[in-house]
């Protein structure tokens, strides 16, 4: 063999993965997000055709009562403050402002979750009525599937973000975990107009 | 067939018997392949109690620590996944259909007194766990008009089935009997109108509405307007015994 | 070189195989449920539309083929990676690819001309029958001015010859499909939903239908059979089983009737003229006339027909229809009933 | 980044090469760092993609020899008229149970399987992104297939067709829980092919070795990157009708009620969305094993490589517009139906397109004709009758009397047998040396082929004429008087022969991996990267990770290959590069072997199971299934990446 080869030295290029598309979490993360996003799309798909099916919509139904469904959908959208300034503490990896706004963003969190619990009763059916009855709770519920897994997955960053030792791979899941939230919150807008709003403009 | 013919003159009893003696014999009627995969897999599966709703609830009721629940959760579904899987619910006895009712004569039953004492060992119906069996009798109880009265058990000219009261007792020979030799008070017989088989499925039907067969053989709803919960979402009701219509 | 060898071996196994393909192919065109046996218009378009697609279809295939043994076969030369080669190549597969555009094109084409002629012609005078598929039989239906006059004759169509019928097929339970290939193509019949299919057949003559789409146990045996024939039998037919039951002749045919008013026959079928009225089950007012039985499993002969009523099923194993236990005697008299009704 | 300053960029420079006993050093200390657990507990934790492929496709084969003997049992029904072999009950099952493995536990699974072998072995990448998640959507697929076997044996499997239409499949028509486990092997498998799909995207962009941009992806990977996407976004759509179906048989919902206002068509549609794209998704990988075993045993760059990406993915994208042509014959608007035939038309352009650069290929190559280039040239034979009889199916009218018949039958076992069963086989011969470092026996892999050839076409030939004589598809049996006995009975002695290539087919491979010769490196001189490293390859696949120089990887590369130094050898590190130019990004850290893929795994199946029978299901798991995941995401002693930790690296032992 020759005396000399080229080679690539890589040894100085950040170790622990990256902030956004450049590490390799983000592509998995937005991976699932495109799955789910297609599964809402599918959902919603489904709504309106099965509305083509019948005269009525609500088919001999109340309307959902949009008071506690409007409530939540305020407090999502407040929520994306905390958000946006965790992902940026992250990013630009302060840990006690990350302390503090994964912490008040789990809060709100578990108080979104809490408010889908009133929200079922409101929407004045039963998902064995019929058809509109049954998607409409699916929607909701495919939704509060999101919702719990996420505030879950905040509970245990802040667990992590106050024990363990933080290192830059923490600060990269903090970030993660809130495009994750941008996505739940993304999808809520849509799903609160179809499942309050769309009994009645339809 | 053969046995069947001989059993024309036995009381319904020893007939309930001898067609389940058929759900094990059932093989020797069936393809080889089934009697293969059956006899290896569901021979012994004959116990009524294979499955107990009672002890699900217990199951999933209880909380003990999670890593115990994992595991025993993973057991019970495996067991699960095999034994209700099983061959008692999915079988499709059509040959029995021909069995149970290769039988003219009209059944002698116990002579019936309401809520009074009932025989030690109460018979059970050859469709008592087959879901196809109570599927066709849920087909029949509308095709043969019963909802007419009993408006798909929810009651009318006739008496609610769903619930949890029994007018006439709650055991299958019972139903069979209100059934073929009908009943005071507007309950009409239908005594060769309805061959057996099918009287046996409809029993095992009206049992499935008060949920008195095994949760994973019970209907689901209908394809056609939502007329109450369906039979797989009701509670299961503990039989009473009331004398009175 | 060996591969080449080998390859031209390969090739005459490929002959032989298309030579015996060639063959199978004449013979699926007879036989009595062949699409490419037609007898009415729409049958005819789709067997002649088809036998230009398989044409068409064929040449292609055989030119690639051939292209394919040369590319194998033939001699290498030093010349093949010169550029010019690949050029020469980049030429040969884009012409290939435009070639393939333009057979797509026709073939569109050739599918849009026949697809016109299945349009129904459906006028207002057009005969309309009233199809309904239940697991696993059919029913159809006469419509009349008069409720009264309605006819309903199960597991057989009869259609006049030489005018487009309108069929209004729906489902009772499940989905199904309609079929007669000799007349045309399918129709799924769907639940909760009424959709309209038509069909002509040019000269008298019994065609076999069956379901074509899976339906449960005995999809295998939901047969049915079309009679058509010319308008003034048609005529006549209808007339005829407008006719109540006719009533028993002999002492057995009344014994046979008793025995099957009081046995559980009633309690599904109906025979016009008798208390026997329920819907549950086919209609039996003129079994005795019909060709088959069983949805067009077995023919209607005596011997079937007392096995079938015995016990269906050993013959149709999962069908809705109970086997009844009548003392010798009595199944006899109820044969030789039911064989009257014509 | 803010607080990052300038991005620090790869160090390109000239140094001597390692000597033996670093090479020998730096290899021992990768062993240490890639170790694959041993032990029972060591075995449920691997979380390496060789292994964990290789289980994924032996699985597969396992479920394809089920469903094979299934298929057997089906011929033996069909081969004379009115046969009482097995009862409609049966047969149905059989059927049903036959297709639905077929789909959704051989063909899909395998092919993903292969990817997650190959895929990053031919990116020139340590392991597959996720490699957790990889186990973990193995130990499912396995789960679920279990499941579907178990109910076959016990006289409960579904019987409502693998395309379980409603209402057949509805509560109101199957009674028992038939469907629900059909359902729930639905979940199962496509949790499992969905993960695995994220996978292979991530690693395919993400992981690929510096020069590898995107216009030198081998075909290979090009078709496992298409077939991931259509998989992410066509199966979300047949798991939202299988849910569907559950909860309308379970807890008693609407969706397919056309009396509350549900709809039996839906289920058509959603199914089909996903049903057409999973044709591709089953035939587009077949594109590329193809490609690469012409490319190899012609010894030439493959004719047109950008002409066979782009109709790959053009092909991924019409995949998506030509569901309904399943559904001709249902009344649906003319119009919409027109644009159909045209789309169903259109998607034969790409694989015309294709066939052409093949035969170009061939042309110009120097063709060798072992095993596994047989099954390739097989292939040829048999896929493009099936693309041709798939093109007459595109137009209405024909459609309207052939469809639901056995031309039909015949047509896609033509296109999947042929397009991709005999690729596939053909493939298993070709990398075999590479999985197993041992070849298999070349004579008998020829005769298998003929055998394998002769018997499909037996087979499935006559299945042509028989759907024109006008035999529907799924009946138990037939009158004699159809006239439907010869051809049936000549497809059942096909039958005969399909069996004992299978057969063949297994004998050699047992035999080959417990006494086959040894394989070099690079038996075939192939040209992909995963030919140059060891057969079978180390556990951490490439002592340096490469540098690609060309198309090519093998033949384009300079005497002295470049390479990539810098990256940890005390710890899973790896590069992680741009996605369209490869150039090195960052290095993250993969996570090493984990029970608890498996316990969530585990937990998941119960849950699955669990929910066929009871909605209570749900609540009970939630904590077992929150639990096992924390376990699996949790954080280990972070002391690799905290600051001052031991920096081990290639570069120090050249230096040392």
């Amino acid at each position: 063999m020759s005396a000399q080869r080229r080679v690539l030295d890589v040894s100085m290029l950040p170790d622990t993965g990256d902030f956004g598309h450049r590490g390799l979490v983000w592509w998995g993360t937005v991976g699932f997000m495109v799955i789910e996003g297609s599964m809402f799309v599918m959902v919603l798909i489904v709504y309106f055709y099965l509305r083509l099916k019948v005269a009525e919509w609500p088919p001999s139904l109340p309307n959902p009562d949009v008071g506690v469904g409007t409530v939540n959908l305020l407090l999502v959208l407040v929520s994306l403050i905390p958000n946006a300034l965790a992902k940026k503490a992250a990013e630009e990896q302060q840990l006690s402002r990350t302390r503090l706004w994964i912490a008040v963003l789990t809060c709100i969190g578990v108080a979104n979750v809490i408010l889908r619990a009133f929200e079922y009763p409101a929407l004045n059916c039963r998902w064995d009525d019929n058809a509109y009855a049954s998607i409409t709770w699916l929607l909701l519920s495919l939704h509060t599937i999101h919702i719990v897994t996420d505030v879950v997955d905040s509970a245990v960053l802040v667990v992590l973000v106050f024990t363990s030792p933080m290192t830059r791979r923490r600060f990269i899941d903090v970030s993660e975990n809130s495009l994750y939230w941008y996505f739940i919150v993304a999808w809520w807008v849509p799903i609160y107009l179809v499942v309050y709003w769309a009994p009645r403009w339809l | 067939m053969m046995c069947m013919a001989e059993s024309n003159h036995e009381d319904c009893f020893t007939d309930i018997k001898l067609t389940e003696d058929l759900f094990s014999l059932r093989d020797t009627t069936a393809p080889n392949f089934v009697f293969l995969a059956k006899t290896s897999w569901c021979g012994s599966v004959t116990s009524k109690h294979w499955f107990d709703p009672a002890r699900m609830r217990s199951l999933v009721a209880a909380q003990p620590r999670w890593d115990l629940r994992v595991g025993r959760q993973a057991f019970v579904a495996c067991v699960v996944c095999v034994l209700l899987a099983a061959c008692e619910r999915e079988m499709r006895p059509f040959q029995d259909v021909s069995a149970a009712s290769a039988r003219t004569q009209k059944p002698i039953l116990s002579p019936l007194s309401p809520g009074g004492e009932r025989p030690p060992e109460p018979p059970l119906s050859p469709f008592q766990q087959n879901a196809w069996g109570i599927a066709e009798g849920k087909r029949l109880f509308d095709a043969y008009n019963c909802s007419g009265c009993h408006a798909h058990g929810g009651g009318g000219m006739g008496p609610p089935l769903m619930d949890a009261k029994w007018i006439y007792g709650d055991r299958p020979a019972n139903i069979f009997e209100t059934i073929v030799e009908g009943r005071p008070n507007g309950m009409p017989s239908f005594r060769n109108k309805i061959p057996d088989s099918q009287v046996w499925q409809l029993v095992a039907y009206v049992q499935s509405m008060s949920g008195q067969v095994p949760i994973d053989a019970l209907p689901s709803r209908g394809d056609h307007m939502r007329y109450s919960t369906p039979e797989n979402a009701r509670r299961a009701e503990q039989p009473v015994q009331t004398g009175k219509p | 070189m060996s591969g080449g060898a080998r390859f031209a071996w390969q090739r005459a196994v490929w002959e032989l195989a298309s030579l015996e393909v060639a063959s199978l192919v004449i013979a699926g065109c007879s036989g009595n449920q062949s699409m490419f046996n037609p007898q009415g218009p729409a049958a005819r378009s789709i067997s002649s539309l088809g036998w230009t697609l398989l044409a068409i279809c064929g040449v292609v295939y055989l030119l690639v083929m051939v292209a394919f043994f040369w590319a194998l076969a033939r001699r290498r030369l030093p010349s093949d990676d010169a550029p010019e080669t690949t050029r020469a190549l980049t030429r040969n597969v884009t012409l290939a690819s435009i070639v393939t555009v333009l057979v797509l094109v026709v073939l569109s084409v050739a599918s849009v001309v026949a697809g016109r002629g299945l349009t129904s012609p459906s006028g207002p005078g057009a005969l309309q029958v009233e199809v309904t598929a239940h697991q696993w039989w059919w029913d159809f239906q006469y419509t009349d001015v008069t409720p009264s006059d309605y006819v309903t004759s199960p597991n057989e169509l009869h259609i006049p010859v030489g005018v487009p019928v309108v069929l209004k097929v729906r489902s009772r339970d499940v989905i199904h499909s309609f079929w007669v290939p000799n007349l045309h193509g399918k129709r799924d019949l769907i639940p909760g939903q009424i959709t309209h299919t038509w069909m002509q057949a040019d000269r008298p003559g019994v065609y076999r239908g069956q379901c074509a789409e899976f339906c449960g146990h005995q999809h295998a045996h939901m047969a049915f059979v079309v009679v058509a024939e010319p308008m003034d039998e048609f005529r006549q037919w209808i007339a005829h089983q407008r006719q109540p039951a006719s009533e028993p002749a002999t002492d057995e045919e009344r014994h046979g009737r008793d025995v099957f008013l009081q046995s559980t026959c009633v309690t599904c079928h109906t025979v016009r003229g008798t208390d026997a009225g329920s819907h549950v089950g086919p209609e039996l007012t003129h079994v005795g006339s019909r060709l088959t039985v069983a949805a067009g499993t077995l023919p209607n002969t005596r011997g079937h027909l007392s096995g079938w009523i015995a016990n269906p099923q050993a013959i149709k194993p999962g069908s809705r229809m109970p086997p009844n236990s009548l003392a010798a005697a009595d199944l006899q008299a109820v044969l030789t009933y039911v064989r009257s009704l014509r | 980044m803010p607080t990052e300053g300038p991005r620090a960029r790869p160090v390109e420079r000239l140094e001597r090469p390692l000597d033996e006993n670093a090479e020998t050093r730096l290899h021992r200390e990768l062993e240490r760092t890639w170790y694959v657990p041993r032990g029972v507990v060591g075995w449920l934790s691997v979380v390496d993609h060789r292994t964990v492929g290789k289980r994924y496709i032996a699985t597969a084969f396992g479920f394809f020899i089920f469903a094979g003997i299934l298929a057997a049992l089906m011929r033996i029904q069909l081969a004379v008229p009115d046969n009482h072999f097995l009862g409609p009950d049966l047969y149905n099952q059989i059927f049903t149970t036959h297709g639905t493995m077929m789909m959704f536990l051989f063909a899909v699974p395998v092919m993903e399987a292969l990817g997650v072998y190959l895929v990053p072995l031919m990116v020139g990448a340590r392991n597959i992104a996720f490699p957790r998640l990889n186990a973990y959507s193995y130990y499912l697929f396995l789960f679920g297939g279990l499941m579907l076997t178990t109910t076959m044996l016990v006289n409960s499997a579904p019987d409502a067709g693998w395309f379980s239409y409603v209402p057949l499949a509805g509560p109101d028509y199957t009674p028992g829980k038939r469907s629900d486990f059909w359902a729930q092997m639905i979940t199962f498998t496509e949790v499992s092919a969905l993960a695995v799909a994220v996978e292979l995207v991530a690693t395919i962009f993400k992981c690929r070795a510096p020069g590898m941009t995107l216009n030198r992806l081998p075909l290979f990977v090009w078709s496992m990157l298409v077939t991931s996407f259509m998989v992410i976004f066509s199966m979300p759509a047949v798991v939202t009708s299988s849910t569907f179906l559950l909860l309308d048989r379970l807890v008693g919902t609407h969706f397919y009620n056309p009396a509350e206002g549900g709809d039996a068509l839906l289920w058509q549609h959603l199914f089909w969305f996903f049903g057409h794209p999973e044709v591709y998704i089953i035939f587009v990988p077949a594109l590329g094993i193809i490609s690469s075993i012409i490319t190899t045993f012609t010894q030439r760059p493959v004719f047109g490589y950008t002409a066979l990406a782009m109709s790959v993915v053009t092909t991924g994208f019409l995949g998506f517009a030509v569901w309904v042509h399943h559904m001709f014959a249902t009344g649906l608007p003319q119009l919409g139906l027109s644009y159909f035939t045209a789309a169903s038309i259109v998607i034969s352009i790409p694989t015309g397109v294709q066939i052409f650069c093949w035969i170009a290929s061939l042309w110009r190559g120097r063709p060798r004709y072992p095993a596994p280039m047989l099954f390739v040239l097989g292939f040829f034979a048999i896929f493009i009758v099936g693309g041709l009889s798939g093109v007459t199916l595109a137009s209405i009218p024909f459609d309207l009397q052939v469809h639901d018949t056995y031309y039909v039958v015949a047509h896609f076992h033509y296109v999947l047998i042929g397009g991709a069963v005999f690729p596939l086989i053909g493939g298993i011969y070709y990398w075999f040396p590479k999985m197993t470092g041992r070849m298999t026996d070349d004579a008998l892999g020829k005769l298998n082929f003929w055998v394998l050839f002769v018997g499909f076409n037996l087979t499935f030939f006559p299945m042509h004429i028989l759907g024109f004589q006008g035999m529907p598809r799924r009946i138990y049996t037939y009158p004699s008087e159809m006239g439907w006995g010869t051809l049936n009975l000549l497809a059942s002695g096909g039958a005969v022969l399909l069996v004992v290539g299978g057969v063949l087919f297994v004998y050699n491979v047992v035999r080959s991996y417990v006494a086959g010769e040894v394989a070099a490196d690079n038996p075939w001189n192939a040209d992909t990267l995963e030919w140059g490293t060891a057969s079978p390859p180390p556990v951490y696949n490439f002592l340096h990770i490469p540098i690609v120089e060309g198309r090519n990887a093998l033949w384009d590369r300079s005497v002295d290959a470049p390479v990539v130094t810098g990256i940890r050898s005390d710890c899973r590190e790896v590069l992680i590069t741009e996605v369209l130019d490869a150039a090195p990004s960052n290095k993250t850290e993969f996570p090493g072997p984990s029970i608890w893929p498996f316990l969530a795994s585990v937990v998941t199946t119960a849950f699955f199971i669990g929910s066929i029978f009871t909605p209570w299901a749900l609540p009970v798991s939630v904590i077992p299934i929150a639990v096992t995941l924390i376990g699996w995401f949790w954080p280990k002693s972070p002391e690799k990446d905290a600051p001052g930790a031991r920096k081990s690296t290639e570069l120090r032992e050249a230096r040392a």
